[in-house]
């Protein structure tokens, strides 16, 4: 089955859209705690969940939103979760990193790594009451780390389970770069479990569509599970109000709240020997600037989607988007007067 | 009525479950070898060898419970839990309340505990204190082949997620696979009325959180549960050759916890004994001493725990487990 | 005297200990970034970020301060530590009892715990009871920043493992972090003297198990910690103009407990109400009614603690965990 | 440096000898709960052990008995700790698999895998504290299961630490055959974690000398860890009284004990199909039959080494042989001896 672009980057929009109304609302002070969001991963999403079916699972990671968003959770059921209200998506009782939809078989754990077990025990209940089905695991490349992910990828395998583990890799782990942290190749990791593993694309949803295609048809025909390294990155830093962004977005503000410390640390009397402070403040410093990529548009998942679809039918692609905000204003407002009700 | 050893009616009540439900599987490591009769009865499909991956299949089984399966993971000895406890405390117990009560994890763990074999402190802890501090978990601990039989029918049952705890010593399984290793070199202190006993022809579930006074006593309530029992019935036993009546109430599940049989008992006699293989410290006997002061009853309180890692050398051991000796003692003490 | 925050008296602290004793390092996530003062005072060798595998470098710490070391280990949330307290219940913990006494393991854990800033019942727990249960570990949870720091010292000098635990509500480096995210369109509920306050110019070390009466009162002794002290004191403030008189004392660690002034502040007043943050079952609040009732002291008792899996939901959060109006409820029942 | 093929036979002969002592001294009743002795692997230990200096350290999993006899402790002290006496390594506090030598940096562990996070934390003290000093894990196939172990492997990568990872490969996790529950390939495994890895035949004690020879001269340069396949038998199964093992040794006792549970589980009227029934009996015949393997003398290390050595001189073999029973008789005579003491 070919993919359809302009839903994918219907799904894809519809993500950012109402992603990006979440960080208002949280910038306003009507979201408690952390938000991460997936703005940037889009594409990883939407290539993969539009071609799941009743019966298959999902197991989420901290960023599960637009994972449940296109598997068809009401964004108002979401918004309200998040807002902590009674009659959000859980309750209020579970907030935007626990997330459950039961009907959907799709759940998400704030645990870095749980995704891999729990993608496998809901591809053990496939296996044994659902033919053809599988289950998928979304996690970052600093759940690779996970011992208990590593575990499920060498379960699938000796189990032949149907799951599918997709590797949203954007380089970092909150301020951790991969290449740091992660040792080796993970393709090579994930076949040296005995594991089918493909690398693509993850900015491009109909690269990761194709990949996933075969991915998922090789699971169901039960032929055991498929690891796909996609590669992304993440726009918004690791979560709102990240301190490595805020560098660059509110210098006097970080100055203050981060570099201080750092300053005054750098300069005690009492400490290691200046060789080694100057590589740590290097360190520090270099990262700051590596975090622009972050932010960069050329790794932004809908931007290379849309110039095809803009050549194509520039008239659709507007309505398209304008309907689009339109769903999510709507929501929006409608959340809003929720709370203003409660209140 | 059949007569049957604790193990023995621990698989064969999970068999009945099986027969009764497809959905119900048991998974862990040398499963099919440990519980061989269960194996070749249900096959390669629901008795299941794991990859000594206890945090993977123990996740795994939380998330299969989820999507409909029924599944017992077995955590071969309760000490090792340690390395897969995220899945208990990160998820199955909290699954209802963050779904906001719309998803069960109907997940039985399975695991043996308990000491007095000689297996050193890394494979002989109990820890049903411990684990019962999480909320939303159920922790059951039999003593007996009946209840054992009855209680892991209520577990496969009950819908949300529940540790059941095989206590070693009376485990004929377990005891002969750990402790003798085949051996008629060796004996072990085990407690008969544990290993072995008149069982249900057909098992029907006995609800968690239910107590059961093993022996009424009119001096002092011992409250105790697994092998703990038996010590306490023949610490009674001598006691009352000296004139003190003790009772002996067995909890039969850590949580939910029977605070009105405790209550009960303890308002009657105005002493409580906790008797507890598991450590001491914030854990199950503090909070027997908890429920009686909520309750407004005064009473003399003392307890017999574990309170240090366990020696291995046998002798260190039995001195460190709860025994008839001490139970005896601090009987007389409390009532002196 | 200096004044500091909660957060930047434990890095200072640690930042003494490190240039006292070269041994000392500090290890986990993203600890470069997290603790950027010391990272930047002490290199790339000695604050090491770890990746996301807190089963082996919290493991690795405990065979380092085996073999020389002084580490630190960083577990960013005691949530994630279910991942690999195995290296604590089976290992560090157990180490001087299996070697018999000859080897220790002298390893900090550092971690944050505690709610009150809307991150969901995942982030947010305190797990100091359960930790405690397990013996030859010991617990440490500060309720101000010079005995933060104090504490920390001591915590370094120690010689065998101990849990420093640091609530977030009252960690502004934690709280912006996790909590406001740099917005300053929220706001909590975050105890003053808790988060910032008088520190001495050089840490001296506090040792561990002595309580800390910050109050005085006749008619009912809150034994508590953490951000807990900071919700008793207000309550009894607000208790006091009703006439009723709550003495507040602070553990300042879990393990060990200081039952001596825990029984002669109870044995004075007759009244006990335990405020912990951690869950009510099983764990710290049990312990402290069980060590009342050994020592023969007959009081009334009350606990206001965690009873359920936190929920997301601010409101409801705030009403799960124990607060001033709760507090002051209970006491006036005890009183009354 | 070449081996000494007859210092390496001594140090198997003795471990060999011994643990054949401990072996029925446990048979005896004298020592209580399980016993993992480590017969068959003992060329492993062998190739290894020697080319320790001080400062470098162990860690071992439950099978710690030959590698802490070989790094110089005690005979009588370990047998001593193993009967549970105030005298033995740990004061009778341990037991065999907990078996703690601090002066020689050499730790044990009963819980599966971690021997991994032990070895990479000896590691971390030798990079900082005792330069070109290594630590060593030893540990079996059914380890690389854990999640523990493999989370080691990418730590000791990403911080180049100096050890030397030993996977005792005897097939069999207990009752679990290695290819039921191991993924992929381990050399393969290794690698793609970034490591240095080799293949070794783990009966050949000249081999393992080479091969870790090598691996050793890595690490200690500060090039990071290094892992070694050993493929080895364990002669006693899995460990004193070995279900699997006691089919053919005590088959009547067998057939009451654990077939008898089995048939009638096979015969119950209700249960799985006819067909679900055979394979899973078929599989335990299967396993029971193949048991078999581990009890050839062919996997027998020792038999590896000593005809070229009775070639070479059949005499000093003689000797050397007798002079080691000699030592452990005593040692088993006074462990005896201050055993009737204490009583
Ligand atoms: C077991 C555990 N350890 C640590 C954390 C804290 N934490 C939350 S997200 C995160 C980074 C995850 O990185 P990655 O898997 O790459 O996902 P990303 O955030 O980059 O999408 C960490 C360390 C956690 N939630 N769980
Ligand atoms: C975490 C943990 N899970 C399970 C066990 C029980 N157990 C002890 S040894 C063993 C098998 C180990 O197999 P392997 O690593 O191959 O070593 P071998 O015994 O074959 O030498 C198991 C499952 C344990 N000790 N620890
Ligand atoms: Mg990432
Ligand atoms: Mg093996």
């Amino acid at each position: 089955m070919a993919p359809d672009a302009w839903m994918l980057y219907g799904l894809m929009y519809k993500s950012r859209v109402f992603e990006e109304a979440v960080r208002q609302i949280w910038q306003a002070g009507r979201i408690s705690g952390e938000m991460h969001l997936g703005l940037g991963e889009e594409a990883i999403a939407a290539g993969i969940i539009p071609q799941l079916v009743e019966g298959d699972a999902l197991a989420l990671d901290h960023r599960g939103t637009p994972a449940m968003l296109m598997r068809g959770v009401a964004p108002l059921a979401l918004l309200r979760e998040f807002m902590g209200s009674p009659d959000g998506l859980c309750a209020g009782m579970g907030g935007h990193m626990h997330l459950f939809a039961p009907e959907k078989l799709a759940a998400s754990s704030g645990i870095v790594g749980a995704a891999g077990p729990a993608a496998a025990g809901f591809g053990l209940a496939a296996q044994m009451l659902r033919p053809n089905c599988v289950s998928v695991a979304f996690f970052g490349d600093g759940a690779t780390s996970a011992g208990m992910l590593l575990e499920s990828f060498n379960l699938a395998v000796v189990w032949k389970l149907p799951v599918l583990f997709v590797c949203k890799d954007n380089d970092w782990a909150i301020t951790t770069p991969a290449e740091t942290a992660v040792g080796g190749n993970l393709l090579a990791r994930a076949r040296a479990f005995g594991m089918r593993a493909e690398e693509v694309d993850g900015r491009d949803a109909l690269a990761v569509w194709q990949a996933a295609s075969e991915a998922l048809r090789h699971a169901r025909a039960g032929n055991g599970p498929v690891f796909l390294w996609a590669h992304c990155i993440h726009l918004e830093g690791h979560f709102l109000g990240d301190g490595l962004l805020d560098m660059f977005r509110r210098p006097v503000y970080s100055l203050r709240k981060r570099v201080w410390p750092m300053v005054k640390g750098f300069f005690h009397p009492q400490g290691a020997a200046w060789g080694e402070r100057l590589a740590a403040a290097r360190q520090i410093v270099g990262q700051v600037l590596s975090i622009q990529n972050q932010t960069s548009p050329q790794g932004d998942p809908l931007l290379c989607l849309r110039p095809a679809l803009e050549r194509e039918n520039a008239r659709r692609l507007a309505d398209l988007e304008a309907s689009i905000r339109d769903e999510i204003q709507k929501v929006v407002s409608q959340a809003v007067a929720l709370e203003g009700n409660m209140a | 009525m059949r007569k049957m050893s604790f193990s023995e009616a621990i698989d064969d009540a999970l068999g009945q479950g099986m027969a009764a439900d497809p959905r119900v599987l048991l998974l862990g490591e040398d499963v099919q070898g440990l519980h061989g009769g269960l194996f070749l009865r249900f096959g390669r499909q629901r008795v299941r060898n794991t990859p000594i991956s206890e945090a993977a299949f123990l996740g795994a089984a939380v998330a299969a419970s989820m999507a409909g399966l029924r599944p017992v993971a077995e955590i071969m000895l309760v000490d090792f839990l340690a390395v897969a406890v995220d899945a208990l405390l990160n998820h199955a117990s909290k699954l209802e309340t963050f779904s906001g009560g719309r998803w069960q994890a109907p997940l039985v763990v399975r695991t043996a505990c308990g000491g007095g074999y000689g297996d050193g402190g890394q494979h002989e802890q109990s820890l049903w204190g411990w684990l019962a501090h999480i909320p939303g978990l159920s922790v059951v601990v039999p003593s007996t082949p009946a209840d054992a039989g009855g209680l892991m029918l209520a577990a496969l049952e009950l819908g949300s997620p529940v540790v059941f705890m095989e206590h070693k010593l009376i485990s004929s399984i377990w005891l002969d696979f750990l402790g003798s290793g085949g051996r008629d070199t060796v004996t072990f202190d085990v407690p008969p009325d544990g290993e072995h006993g008149r069982v249900p022809d057909r098992w029907q579930p006995i609800p968690l959180g239910q107590a059961l006074l093993r022996k009424k006593g009119s001096d002092v309530t011992i409250v105790t549960l697994g092998v703990g029992v038996h010590r306490a019935l023949q610490a009674s036993a001598e006691l009352e050759k000296q004139g003190l009546s003790a009772g002996v109430l067995d909890l039969r599940s850590v949580s939910p916890l029977d605070k009105a049989a405790v209550c009960q008992e303890v308002s009657r006699t105005g002493r409580l004994l906790v008797v507890d293989e598991d450590y001491e410290g914030f854990g199950l006997s503090g909070e027997l001493a908890a429920i009686v002061l909520e309750a407004g009853i005064s009473c003399k309180y003392a307890r017999v725990c574990t309170q240090t890692t366990i020696p291995f050398a046998r002798r260190l051991e039995d001195e460190t487990l709860p025994n008839v000796a001490r139970i005896g003692a601090a009987c007389r003490k409390l009532a002196g």
